[in-house]
């Protein structure tokens, strides 16, 4: 990518982005950004609109309007296919994996992006289990190996902005305490990386910055050294 | 498969039950329907009553149970060449002959049925076709059917051994068949009543619920399979009572009643008319009815406008004539 | 009653030449479905239309042209027809295929329904349901060879041998290549896999033209042997959707195997029960459905 | 077996094509309790559901409720015994009102669902019933709302309402709480124990808080096969269950339960 | 009613559209402009329609085109399945129907009617004809392919009554859904069978793509159209249907007086008329010339003058219509030309032996048909 952009910073910069599902209008107005190497949250209730947040910067809802610039790029008016290649990586919200491919075919399917992605070795050493059943035919994987699988398919790729959506929703809390460590290892190695949680514990933990959602609009950013102050506040948002 | 595609104005359908039951509507279209023989040809009138009866019966199924059979037309022509043979051969009285026929094309229901439902959605579309293909290869060769010939000069007989349905009264300088016209006019509007009837029923309902969500309602402890059974012999049944009647007034039973294009024919009508709305088949089977008479003499181009009808539909009019009226109106029809 | 040997040698013969047939089309009818979730009606209207080109092209492009000794060879046929009818697939396909992808796959089918419809009356009105021969067969396949039990046309050995080399082609393709995963992918979670960077609605229409292609050459193939008419597709369709049913819609090589398989039954039927030829395979449809509802090659429903 | 027992599984197992996803499980449930089912991914809790409720057929082992043998019964038998499961996503009739969802279930109980010849104001009759079990499950406002468009916690609401409606002797609830918020798990959970008193309840669950403030009785599966079984506090501090499951200490557990 | 109407309800867009179709109505209409357009000073109105090959399409037709419009006389019907169909209604309605296109013997036996005409031909005197003639050459052991519906029956059954008097034996017959593609099965079956003779009991393309394929597959038997007409020959080239013997009613080369109707008709519509179209021409100027001698449009009138007055015109010599509603008349055996021997693109066919009438058809003498009082 040009350096240009570099001190510039940002990876990605959602203005005013609206969204709809047919007739029915999700997103009204998001705003937020994400500079290089930064891991944000987006937290809310159910429904509050975090994964059409995901979808629509990515151009799988409805219509939708506003503008989203991805590492420099406007993507608002690109089809699915292109963003992708601006070097966004999603890991949806229910896995998704090929149950038509094998762990290995589902590796290889999304074409690389950019040439520095992992390769198969490195993703195996990050992913031991993986490497176990890399023959086996996708859904027969465990619901936490679907999970790791759904991950390591966008690291080959070469995408550096990753979006994971609820990548610890029904897992087992020993399988989500290996999430925490991949995802920070990501950001060590330098992802920017977009997280959508329910599990605040799990979140806290390694977000530089959240970002609370309501009725599809971004209501509050809370940063991680003014967490700890701003609990209640949270806690009035997620509604406990 | 999302049911609320296939039948969009179903929903209404369902709510409009809960409104109390209106009378008049019936009474006056019987009242049209006493006079249209004076105004309309009454052979062609009463083809297009057995055609709208086989489209409310295929879309009992369609509209209602959610399923697209693409081999209607075996139930239809098995019982119109079955009625003809009982009557013609062995000298049943009409109604004994109708009775007969339906009775066969539910048994064949029962048959076709078990197998077909295995299969859902497009499967069950190729299946249907597929058996009711080897119906008509049975007709083609069975000996009493007449092979490409037809099975001809189907007498009227006497209603009962004592009416005879042939008899006409003189109109003008034309001879009016009042007698058969009633008789069918009685028939189509019974399996009518009988469809309207089973659609706001329990059984409707369950139907209904079983198309929404098969899995949950196998989970509420309903024997899903049966019930998709019993709505697939029913429609087959009335389509053949469809067919049953037509025999009667055409006076013959004959391949192009058990062909495809039969069958295709209507999934038309009701594709036209509103699937999932109970007077919709009825306008479908007329229009294409009347279609078919005023364009007969332009040959082969009939199937070209009938195809044309098809993409149109498809593309530009899913919810078909009744029910985009239906759609405006918010109301049932 | 005795069958003589020879007899049956040769009707399976015929039946395998049928068998070929079956198996080009519901291939393409496979794909398609696998792809695209659609049941292309049209399927037998564009294997017609295969032929039909080829037709025109040998006996009335020069007419057109003005250049009446200036025609489509048999060879040029074989490349040009399906593709000319892939191209048409590829409109219908962006036309209005690409809209019903949403809604009920059984709008797919009473489209193309539809289209069947079309295409036939259209081409029934101007050759008649007769038809027309197409004699542009190649010299080189003129005659018969002898395979010792029987004369077996040259050009019927070949189609054959084209007709199964085609198939595992396309079932290569699929099977084992890198586009093939893309196709699968595709067909089981098109919105992720366009996430993934891959352009899924080229893919569609990509596929639509494969599979509609090779009913175009299906057609191509069959010219010579019937004579073109209008009429040649719409009963075959109903057939070969019975033969994919029995092979399950999932499976390329389920497809391609029931193909010849049912065609070599249906040949030997014809020498031991000729009444039961033309049903045959609609009642092993029927036995398979009751034993296997997925098909003998589908996967669990 | 004891009459106390209302459900027990012997050496039920389960292969696909040479995997085997449960292997000789050996349940006991208790009359009247609230039994939960948990496990890491992949171990074969909705598996056993399947099974139990014969939407799988087992490969190995019996499964005997109420006394009798009913392995070999169909869903729907199953079912009419009084032994009704919940979905892991929400299952409703998404086109007709909580109303109907609900009425629909109750035909079936009563009977009559069948005929075809009566008006369906025949459903009238159990709408006071129906309406009194939406009330149950706090749904009394949407009675006439179409189920699919309640919220995703309030569905799940109207499930169980449904579930109900056939007087479930057993009720076997996967991941009720699954991809809820936090108030959604909140009102979901007491819902449970409201509807517990006097049925049985079997269910899966990830979410620790609710599992135990829920359950009597856990049973850890993993790999298929059960590793541990007894109350929370037993279960929690079993060292293996910690290393396949938890991963970490019980009480640290405790807190973060709220949404591992 | 105030005007006559002729309805020609023929194939327009089916398998024998070229042998009867629009050359049919061409017929008709080249028949009433010769009479002169009117008749007992009213104008003759022709209307046609397609009746697709199927009784039930056919009958409706009939039956709304006397009910609604009128029609007092229906012609052609190509199809032996739609003329029974369209005759039973003829009858019911009093109408008279006259048949030139199908050829079932049923349509004057078990089927006749008081109003119905067979006009051109029938399998009858086609098996009467070209049995004869091939049992002559010693051609005496025959397997038939036969189109299944009641022509292609009829015709084998006829046939095979005609071998067998004649001393010859059937081998066996296998029978071909209406407009089959691929005969290729059902000939090796007949080539197994070793008979001398393959006897195609079929028309129009069936009769064509059978005799093609026969060549592919090397099949030596003798292959004997028991119904072909002049198109057909053209379809096939002389190459591969030369020296082939068949039986028709009417051929364009036999005289002056079928030349001269021949060419006008070519003038007219650019081909030859073949014997159905021909038949057409003829059977309609039978019926205005009755109707105007009968001096009123009254089907029994008219039906009883079309009875009492022979017929001797370019296509019929010695024309009678018996009480079965058969119309006796001359057939003509005749073979297919050598290349060599054709001059231009119709001159196809040689004239090889005249049939009298009382031979060429069916004698009364055992016929089922009820109005022949025994
Ligand atoms: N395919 C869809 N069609 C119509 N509405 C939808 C669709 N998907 C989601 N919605 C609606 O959009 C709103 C936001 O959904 P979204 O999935 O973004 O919620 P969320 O914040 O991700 O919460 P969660 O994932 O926990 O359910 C919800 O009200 C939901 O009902
Ligand atoms: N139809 C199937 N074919 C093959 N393997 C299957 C099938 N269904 C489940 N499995 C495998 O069986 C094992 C148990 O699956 P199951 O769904 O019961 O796990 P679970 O405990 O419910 O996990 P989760 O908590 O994610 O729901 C998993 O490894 C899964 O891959
Ligand atoms: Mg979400
Ligand atoms: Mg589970």
């Amino acid at each position: 990518m040009p350096d240009v952009l570099d001190h510039a910073g940002e990876m990605l910069r959602v203005t005013g982005l609206h969204a709809f599902y047919g007739e029915s209008h999700i997103l009204h107005g998001i705003d937020f950004g994400v500079r290089r190497g930064e891991l944000v949250t987006l937290l809310g209730r159910n429904g509050a609109g975090r994964t059409t947040t995901l979808k629509a910067i990515l151009g799988l809802t409805g219509k939708r309007a506003g503008s989203v610039m991805v590492n420099g790029n406007e993507a608002i008016n690109l089809p699915t296919h292109k963003i992708a290649h601006l070097g966004v990586g999603w890991c949806p919200e229910e896995r998704a994996i090929f149950s038509s491919l094998n762990v290995e075919e589902n590796l290889n399917l999304p074409p690389k992006v950019r040439s520095d992605g992992m390769s198969l070795e490195e993703i195996y050493e990050l992913f031991p289990n993986l490497w176990e059943r890399r023959k086996s035919q996708g859904t027969r994987l465990s619901g936490g190996e679907q999970q790791m699988l759904a991950m390591a398919r966008i690291l080959r790729t070469g995408a550096r902005l990753l979006l994971l959506d609820e990548i610890t929703e029904g897992l087992a809390p020993v399988i989500v305490k290996k999430i925490g460590d991949s995802v920070r290892l990501l950001k060590e190695r330098g992802y920017t990386i977009v997280l959508v949680e329910q599990n605040f514990r799990f979140a806290a933990g390694i977000a530089d910055r959240h970002y609370v959602i309501e009725h599809g609009q971004v209501v509050d950013a809370i940063t991680a050294d003014e967490l700890a102050a701003s609990t209640e506040r949270l806690n009035k948002y997620l509604g406990v | 498969m999302q049911s609320n595609d296939l039948n969009p104005t179903s929903l209404k359908m369902a709510r409009g039950a809960e409104q109390k039951t209106r009378y008049w509507p019936w009474l006056a279209s019987l009242a049209v329907l006493a006079v249209v023989p004076f105004g309309v040809y009454p052979t062609f009138a009463m083809e297009l009553m057995c055609f709208a009866l086989f489209a409310c019966a295929f879309n009992l199924l369609l509209g209602f149970g959610g399923l697209l059979s693409f081999g209607h037309a075996c139930f239809f022509g098995t019982a119109a060449y079955l009625t003809g043979h009982a009557i013609k051969v062995w000298g049943l009285t009409p109604e004994l002959g109708i009775l007969f026929g339906t009775a066969c094309a539910a048994v064949l229901g029962v048959l076709i049925g078990v197998i077909a439902i295995r299969r859902q959605g497009i499967y069950f579309a190729m299946v249907t076709l597929a058996l009711a293909q080897l119906v008509f290869f049975a007709c083609l060769q069975a000996p009493f059917t007449g092979g490409e010939d037809g099975l001809q000069g189907i007498p009227k007989g006497r209603f009962l051994g004592l009416i005879d349905l042939s008899h006409t009264v003189q109109f003008g300088e034309r001879e009016l068949p009042l007698a058969l016209y009633f008789f069918v006019l009685a028939i189509t509007f019974g399996g009518y009543w009988l469809i309207w009837r089973t659609v706001n029923s329990p059984f409707g309902k369950v139907l209904k619920a079983i198309r929404e969500n098969e899995a949950r309602a196998l989970s509420l402890g309903y024997r899903v399979d049966r019930y998709k059974l019993a709505a697939f012999v029913m429609s087959a049944t009335l389509a053949g009572l469809a067919g049953a009647t037509k025999t009667l007034v055409v006076g013959l039973a004959s391949l192009s009643d058990v062909h495809w294009h039969m069958s295709g024919e209507v999934v038309l009508m009701t594709l036209l008319g509103g699937m999932g709305t109970l007077l919709g088949p009825v306008v479908g089977a007329v229009t294409v009815g009347v279609l078919h008479h005023e364009l007969a003499s332009l040959g082969s181009w009939v199937t070209v406008t009938i195809g044309g009808v098809f993409v149109v539909c498809v593309m530009l009019f899913r919810r078909g004539i009744v029910g985009e009226i239906a759609h405006r109106l918010r109301r049932t029809i | 009653m005795d069958i003589p040997l020879q007899a049956i040698l040769s009707q399976a013969m015929l039946g395998l030449n049928n068998g070929a047939f079956y198996a080009l089309l519901s291939l393409g009818l496979a794909v398609i479905f696998g792809m695209l979730n659609v049941v292309n009606f049209a399927h037998g209207a564009f294997y017609m239309l295969g032929a039909f080109v080829a037709l025109l092209g040998y006996d009335y492009l020069g007419q057109w042209l003005g250049n009446a000794d200036m025609r489509l060879s048999f060879w040029a046929a074989l490349l040009v027809a399906p593709i000319v009818v892939g191209l048409l697939g590829v409109i219908v396909e962006k036309t209005m295929l690409q809209r019903l992808y949403k809604v009920d796959h059984l709008y797919g089918l009473l489209l193309t329904f539809g289209l069947a419809l079309i295409f036939e009356g259209v081409f029934t009105n101007y050759f008649n349901v007769a038809g027309e021969p197409y004699n542009a067969k190649p010299e080189v396949l003129e005659g018969a060879v002898n395979l010792g039990f029987m004369f077996f046309p040259k050009y019927r050995l070949f189609s054959i041998v084209l007709s199964l080399t085609v198939c595992f082609g396309v079932w290569y393709l699929i099977e084992r290549t890198r586009l093939g995963s893309y196709l699968r992918a595709g067909t089981e979670n098109p919105d992720v896999t366009r996430a993934f960077g891959i352009d899924v609605p080229k893919l569609r229409t990509f596929t639509y033209f494969l599979g509609v292609a090779l009913a175009g050459l299906a057609g191509v193939v069959a010219a010579p042997i019937y004579s073109v008419s209008p009429k040649m597709g719409s009963d075959l369709i109903i057939i070969v959707f019975a033969v994919v049913v029995i092979g399950g819609m999932g499976s390329i090589m389920g497809a391609i195997l029931t193909g010849l398989a049912l065609g070599l039954l249906e040949g030997l039927v014809k020498v031991f029960y000729p009444p039961l030829a033309n049903t045959v395979i609609f009642i092993v449809m029927a036995l398979v459905l009751l034993w296997r509802p997925a098909g003998l090659f589908g996967k669990e429903a | 077996m004891s009459n106390d027992t209302i459900l027990e599984t012997q050496g039920l197992g389960k292969d696909f094509r040479g995997f085997s996803a449960v292997s000789d499980v050996n349940l006991k449930v208790a009359r009247g309790s609230i039994h939960a089912l948990i496990g890491p991914n992949g171990a074969g809790k909705t598996t056993v559901f399947n099974l139990l409720t014969k939407f799988l057929p087992p490969t190995h082992g019996r499964v005997i409720y109420d006394g009798e043998d009913i392995t070999s019964l169909k869903p729907a038998d199953v079912a009419l015994k009084g032994l009704i499961r919940s979905f892991q996503i929400s299952a409703v009739f998404p086109n007709m009102s909580a109303l109907d969802n609900v009425r629909v279930a109750l035909m079936r109980t009563v009977g009559g669902a069948h005929r075809f010849w009566t008006s369906d104001k025949a459903l009238d009759a159990y709408t006071d019933r129906a309406m009194a079990l939406l009330g149950d499950v706090g749904l009394t406002d949407f009675a006439e709302v179409l189920a699919g468009e309640l919220a995703y916690g309030r569905k799940r609401a109207l499930e169980i309402a449904t579930t109900l409606a056939l007087e479930p002797k057993l009720m076997l609830l996967d991941e009720p709480t699954q991809g809820m918020g936090i108030e959604d798990v909140e009102r979901v959970t007491s819902l449970i124990k409201r509807v517990a008193v006097g049925r049985t309840i079997l269910m899966v669950e990830h979410n620790l808080k609710v599992v135990s403030t829920l359950a009597d009785k856990i049973t850890v599966l993993a790999r298929g096969q059960v590793l541990s079984e007894g109350d929370y506090a037993t279960v929690s501090n079993d060292p293996r269950v910690m290393e396949a499951y938890m991963g970490v200490s019980a009480d640290e557990q405790a807190m973060e339960g709220a949404h591992a | 009613g105030d005007v006559v109407k002729i309805g020609i309800l023929t194939d327009m867009s089916g398998v024998y559209a070229s042998l009867g179709g629009k050359g049919s109505v061409a017929a008709a209409q080249m028949a009433v402009a010769d009479f002169g357009g009117k008749v007992l000073g009213k104008p003759i109105e022709i209307v046609s329609a397609d009746h697709q090959n199927k009784a039930d399409i056919g009958a409706a037709k009939a039956r709304e085109w006397f009910d609604t419009q009128g029609v007092d006389m229906v012609n052609d019907l190509l199809n032996s399945g739609v003329a029974i169909a369209v005759q039973k209604v003829g009858a019911e309605k009093k109408k008279i129907v006259i048949v030139n296109g199908a050829g079932s013997t049923a349509l004057t036996n078990k089927e006749c009617s008081p109003y119905g005409v067979h006009y051109a031909y029938d399998t009858y005197s086609l098996a009467k004809g070209t049995a004869t003639a091939l049992m002559k050459q010693g051609l005496d052991s025959w397997y038939f392919l036969t189109a299944d519906y009641a022509f292609g029956q009829s015709l084998e059954a006829e046939t095979t009554k005609v071998v067998g008097v004649l001393g010859g034996k059937v081998l066996g017959g296998v029978k071909h859904p209406l407009s089959s593609t691929d005969f290729s099965s059902y000939l090796l079956q007949a080539q197994n069978s070793g008979a001398k003779v393959i006897g195609l009991a079929n028309a129009g393309g069936d009769f064509v793509n059978a005799v093609k394929q026969a060549k592919e597959f090397g099949i030596k038997q003798t292959l004997v159209g028991l119904l072909v007409f002049d198109t057909d020959v053209k379809a096939l080239g002389l190459n591969a249907a030369q020296g082939m013997k068949f039986t028709t009613a009417y051929t364009w080369d036999l005289n002056a007086e079928t030349r001269a109707f021949g060419n006008k008709y070519l003038a007219k519509t650019g081909s030859m008329p073949t014997m159905v179209q021909a038949a057409v021409y003829s059977s309609t100027m039978h019926y205005l010339n009755a109707v105007k001698a009968a001096g009123t449009d009254d089907p029994d009138a008219v039906m009883k003058k079309m009875r009492d007055t022979p017929i001797n015109d370019f296509f019929a010599k010695n024309g009678k219509i018996r009480e079965d509603g058969r119309m006796v008349h001359d057939m003509y055996l005749v073979e297919v030309k050598k290349p060599n021997e054709s001059r231009s693109v119709w001159d196809m066919l040689k004239l090889v032996s005249t049939i009298p009438g009382e031979q060429a058809f069916k004698p009364l003498a055992g016929s089922e048909c009820p109005l022949v009082k025994k």
